[in-house]
C-alpha cells in the first residue's frame, strides 16, 4: 500500500525547512528529534544509501554543523553534545591507524554500530509509514455501523414461602385485636398475709385445731386453694419456729393440727 | 460477419453489464453494513454506477439475505441489515434475580389473599398502616397481585386479589386451601386468645362480586380520590 | 431390506447434519454481524449445537462472503466482518473522531508493534531520544498500545506492546502479518543491538516472555525510578 511519495510526505512534512545558502547550511536545531534524527537527515544528504554511507563524512558533517549553532550562542540540548563527543572519539578512531589491543571497539565496529542505529531507526520510520497508510478501520474500512446490541433484560423472581405467607397475615392479624383486655389479677397469699390470717383464726383458744378446718372458708375457692395450703403451711412452719404455736401430725397424710403456744404469752 | 460480430458484441456489453450490477452490489452491501442508521437508497447513489437500478439492486440483495443470519429490511424511507427475527433470541439475555419478597409486600399480599375482593384501604385498616403503592405494584409484578374491579361504593375504590401465578408459587390448589382460623390456630400461627368476634374470611379470587364492576380496558387503576388526597397532602 | 434401510438412515442424517450445519452458520452469521468488535469464537458456543465444529462454520462463512462487499476477517483471537478492502478508495471518509498521530506517536507505535515486549528505555535506544510522556499515554488512549507486564531485570522496567484494536485499526490478522516483517528480520534490524547473525526475536503481542512478570492489578505502570528521575529533572 505504502508508496514512497507518500511515505516521504509523512517523514518530510513536519521536519523544519533545512537549505542551504552561501555554503552555509541553516538548520534549526528544535526542529529534530534528537540527535540521530538529525544524524539520519545529514545521511539522507549524502544521497547514498546507508550501507555505503561515509560515516567519517557523517561525522565530520554532524560535528561542523554542532559547531555552527555554537558560533551562534544557539543553545544545545546535551544529548546533542554526548553525540558529539562520540562522534569526535569515532572520527579519530578512523582516522588513526588501529592498535590492535581488541579491549576497545575498533573504529570500524563503531561505525558498524552507528549504522545499525541509523540503519534501524529509518526502518522503524519506514515502517511507521507503511502501518499508517495501511487501510485503516473508519477511515476505509468499516465495521457494522449499527450494531444491534444484546438486551438483557433482568427479572426480578421473588421469593416468599407458604409458611412466611401464614405468618404474616397471623401476625398482623393478632397485632390488630382491640387490647380491651381484663387483667386477671391473681390472688396470691404472701408469707406475711397467712401469717396474720393465722394468728387471727387460731384465736387465744389453746386447743389443738386442724389447720384445714381453720382454711376451710378459704379452701373452698378453687382459685385460692393451692395458694392458702401452701402460703398458710410455709408461714404455720415460720411461726412454729418463732415459738408462737406448735404443729402436730399424728400420721403421714393426717390433718395438720396447731395450736397456740402455751409459753406464748 | 456482421451478425457474428454483433453477438460477441452483445455478449461484452451483457457481461459487462453483469460485473457492473455484480459491484454495485457489493458497493451497497458495504455502504447498508457501515451505516449507523437505516440508509436512503438514494445516499448510495454517488457510490454507484451512473443510472444504477436501486430497485434491482435491493431486489437482489434482499433474496441473497433471504435466509441468512442477518435480512436486509425496510425501516422507515431506509434499508438496513438487521438480525433475522427468528434468530431474535441471540440479542435477548435474561437475568433472574432471586430477591426475598419484603415482610410489608409480604403481609399486603397476605391480606389480599385472605380478604379479597380487597380495597387498598380495606387493606390499610386490616394493617393499621398506610399502604404504600408501590408494595402493590411489586406484588403485581411478581404476577401475584391483580387487580380484579371496582367496588360499586362512593370513590368506585379498585379490589384487589390474587392470581393463577399466586397458587402455583405458593402450591395450592385453591384459594380456599388457605387454612382457615382453626387451622391456622391449631399450627400454632395465632394463639388461642382470640376475641370471640375474631374470624378468618373465606377467601374468593373467582368471578366479580356483586357490588364489583369490572375495569374498563382503559383503565389502569389510578384512583382519583385518592391521587386528589395525595396532592392535596 | 436391511441395507435399503440403513442408506435411508443415512440419509436422514446426512440430511439433519446439513440443517445443524446450515442453522449454525445463520447463527454465527447474526452474532458477527451484531458485534463491532472481533468475537472470539468460543462466544458463540452457548448458542450453537453441542460440538458445532467453529473451524469449519468459520470456514464456510469466510468463504460465503469471500466475493460479498463485506468479508469475515480474522483479527487476533477473534472474527469480524468488515468491509471489503478493494472497496476501501470508494468508502474512504475522513476520520473525524481520532486526531492524526503525530510523528514521533506513530514512530513510537511502530516500535512498540515490531520490537514487542519493549520497554520506554528500549524505545529511546532505537530513537536515540527520551520519549516525552505524553507519546506512549496517547497510544494507550487510543487503545493501541497496553502495558503487558514487567521485564524481569533492575528497576522491572514496565514492558509494552500492542492490543487487539491495533491489529482491528491496521486490519491485521496477526502481528506477524506486520508489514515488511520479515525483511526488517532478514536485515537483522529488529533484534537490538544483538549483532545480526544471533537469533532474531518476533513481535508478540500474546502471551508473557519468559523474562516478563505479570502486572499486578493494582500496578498501572508507574516507575518509581523514572517517576524520580522525571522529578528532578
Amino acid at each position: 500500500m505504502a508508496n514512497s511519495g507518500h511515505q516521504d510526505d509523512f517523514i518530510e512534512d513536519k521536519h523544519p525547512p533545512s537549505a542551504e545558502r552561501g555554503g552555509v547550511m541553516y538548520v534549526d536545531v528544535d526542529g529534530y528529534e534528537g540527535p540521530l534524527d538529525l544524524l539520519l537527515d545529514l545521511a539522507r544528504k549524502q544521497k547514498v544509501d546507508l550501507v555505503n554511507i561515509s560515516v567519517l563524512a557523517l561525522a565530520e558533517q554532524y560535528l561542523s554543523f554542532i559547531d555552527t549553532l555554537r558560533e551562534r550562542r544557539i543553545e544545545i540540548a546535551a544529548d546533542y553534545l554526548v553525540m558529539a563527543a562520540w562522534l569526535t572519539f569515532l572520527k579519530s578512531r578512523l582516522m588513526v591507524p588501529q592498535d590492535d589491543d581488541g579491549d576497545e571497539p575498533s573504529g570500524e565496529e563503531m561505525a558498524a554500530l552507528l549504522q545499525f542505529r541509523l540503519k534501524r531507526l529509518e526502518a522503524m520510520r519506514d515502517a511507521a509509514a507503511k502501518l499508517i497508510n495501511r487501510p485503516q478501520l473508519g477511515k476505509e474500512i468499516f465495521a457494522s455501523g449499527s450494531p444491534e446490541q444484546v438486551v438483557t433484560t433482568k427479572i426480578s423472581e421473588w421469593e416468599a414461602t407458604y409458611y412466611d405467607l401464614l405468618q404474616a397475615y397471623s401476625v398482623q392479624r393478632e397485632r390488630q385485636i382491640p387490647a380491651e383486655y381484663a387483667p386477671t389479677t391473681r390472688t396470691v397469699w404472701s408469707l406475711q398475709d397467712a401469717e396474720d390470717i393465722l394468728r387471727r383464726l387460731i384465736g387465744e383458744g389453746a386447743d389443738w385445731v386442724p389447720l384445714h378446718v381453720c382454711l376451710s372458708e378459704y379452701l373452698e375457692l378453687p382459685e385460692e386453694r393451692a395458694t392458702a395450703l401452701a402460703s398458710s403451711f410455709t408461714a404455720s412452719l415460720e411461726m412454729v419456729r418463732q415459738g408462737h404455736i406448735e404443729l402436730r401430725q399424728n400420721q403421714a397424710f393426717a390433718p395438720l393440727m396447731m395450736r397456740r403456744k402455751k409459753s406464748d404469752g | 460477419m456482421d451478425e457474428n460480430e454483433d453477438h460477441i458484441q452483445q455478449g461484452i456489453a451483457a457481461m459487462e453489464a453483469d460485473e457492473i450490477f455484480a459491484r454495485n452490489m457489493r458497493v451497497l452491501e458495504a455502504l447498508l453494513f457501515a451505516a449507523t442508521s437505516p440508509m436512503d437508497l438514494d445516499d448510495a447513489r454517488p457510490f454507484l454506477s451512473d443510472n444504477a437500478d436501486l430497485a434491482a439492486l435491493v431486489d437482489a440483495l434482499t433474496k441473497k439475505y433471504q435466509n441468512a443470519g442477518v435480512n436486509l429490511v425496510r425501516r422507515g424511507d431506509g434499508y438496513a441489515f438487521r438480525t433475522a427475527e427468528d434468530l431474535a433470541f441471540l440479542l435477548r439475555r435474561e437475568e433472574t434475580e432471586r430477591k426475598p419478597l419484603g415482610r410489608s409486600a409480604l403481609e399486603i399480599l397476605a391480606i389480599v389473599a385472605y380478604h379479597q375482593p380487597v380495597t387498598r384501604s380495606e387493606i390499610e385498616e386490616v394493617r393499621g398502616v398506610a399502604t404504600s403503592k408501590g408494595s402493590l405494584d411489586v406484588l403485581m409484578e411478581a404476577g401475584w397481585v391483580r387487580m380484579r374491579g371496582r367496588r360499586r361504593t362512593p370513590g368506585r375504590p379498585v379490589t384487589y386479589g390474587t392470581t393463577s401465578e399466586f397458587l402455583d408459587h405458593f402450591g395450592l390448589e385453591n384459594i380456599t386451601d388457605l387454612p382457615g382460623l382453626n387451622e391456622l390456630k391449631g399450627a400454632g400461627l395465632l394463639s388461642g386468645n382470640l376475641p370471640p368476634d375474631f374470624a378468618v374470611p373465606s377467601p374468593n379470587d373467582g368471578d366479580l362480586f356483586d357490588n364489583e364492576d369490572p375495569l374498563d380496558a382503559d383503565d389502569h387503576g389510578e384512583d382519583l380520590l385518592s391521587e386528589l388526597s395525595e396532592d392535596d397532602a
